[in-house]
């Protein structure tokens, strides 16, 4: 079953994507974990663990399944203050 | 009155003040985080931050709740100032009141220790030199502004 | 700059954090007592604050010189409020400024302890009931205001 | 040797002395632990450990021997903040 979610980066993530935002297609359900290894590494190439991931605003495990509409947000090591 | 928020705009301390004023409080402790014009002893213009605006502002209000339970105080103030800010520009605002100082400080130092650790914000160091550079990526590559 | 102060005029906060500014520093940790509704349980209408002004006067600034020589900080303020306060008032003040966090945060704490434990300074407490007592006073009495 | 001095009161000893300031003729040399046991006790019952004494604005411990013209601080236990 085909679906489109929202993918958000920030800091350095967003500048080595080149973007802010973007849709993908994606042709059959994938985990964060399954969608990271095969769409962002490895523009993305630091391992997993440096990662947070959330989807519709909330903290998921990389074993989250994601759904039609999700925004995930690719979130690197904070750094505020 | 509890209060968070993630702005573009300067802080404003004297209201911050006013937010976290109780009669039955004796002891105010605040942390004023400010950019500074080095880092680790290389000379800076000043920070970009780049922020994940709706996660940010669910987290600082998830930090106060819980100095709140954890710490015997009355009211907390979590403000943090995103975009480009100049060396000396206010960053971050902390401030919490309590009847007594200990709790205070203790309170004020776990919220800021907290909002470094848990809040989704970004910083880009603006070196003097013109080149700019994401804090904590790793093996950050120095792009030229 | 340094700057220590006996007075019985309001303390202002605002001039305070501009005498601790400092581009070389990321960390203002303020403290800012103010006068309670209450003591132990027993409400009050606040409290008066008796000096001896020129002992006052240096024993803020050894405080704070001590505190430059112990902590890594940049600048310090010590301002201490006396004569009659209501429920509110701000009597205290110590505020300072340093490259990092923990250790302003080490030094403010230290400076308000030090201020309420070395600066001869006195209170007495205005109760709602009418009466008056000093602090501290061993077998303190209570007499009508 | 005579000698005046002047001695400042505060707090809760000022009320108890009726004065925050008082000139005293001392007859002859005296410590400021002899002044406090003959001048100012019983008016000031604690013990000479529960006080902190000044001199022309330097703190001295009670074995001071107090000389003409000398600003003798009594300095209760102090409570500011």
């Amino acid at each position: 079953m085909p679906s489109e979610i929202t993918v958000l980066f920030f800091s350095f993530a967003a500048d080595r994507m080149n973007t802010r935002e973007k849709t993908y297609e994606l042709p059959k359900e994938l985990s964060v974990k399954e969608f990271f290894q095969q769409y962002l590494y490895p523009s993305l190439k630091e391992p997993l663990e440096s990662w947070l991931f959330s989807v519709n605003e909330e903290w998921v495990d990389p074993h989250y399944a994601l759904k039609p509409g999700d925004e995930l947000a690719v979130v690197p090591p904070v750094s505020g203050g | 009155m509890d209060y968070y928020l993630i702005t573009e705009d300067p802080i404003n301390l004297a209201e911050a003040l006013s937010m976290i004023d109780d009669p039955s409080t004796g002891a105010q402790a605040i942390f004023l985080g400010t950019v500074r014009n080095e880092f680790e002893g290389r000379p800076s213009l000043g920070l970009y931050y780049d922020v994940y605006p709706p996660m940010a502002q669910s987290q600082i209000r998830k930090i106060g709740e819980a100095l709140k339970e954890e710490f015997d105080i009355r009211h907390v103030v979590i403000i943090h100032r995103i975009g480009e800010l100049p060396v000396g520009a206010a960053s971050v605002l902390v401030a919490v009141s309590a009847p007594h100082r200990e709790q205070a400080f203790a309170a004020a130092k776990a919220g800021i220790d907290r909002v470094k650790q848990q809040v989704p914000i970004w910083k880009k160091e603006h070196w003097a030199d013109g080149s700019s550079q994401w804090h904590d990526e790793p093996e950050g590559t120095q792009e030229p502004r």
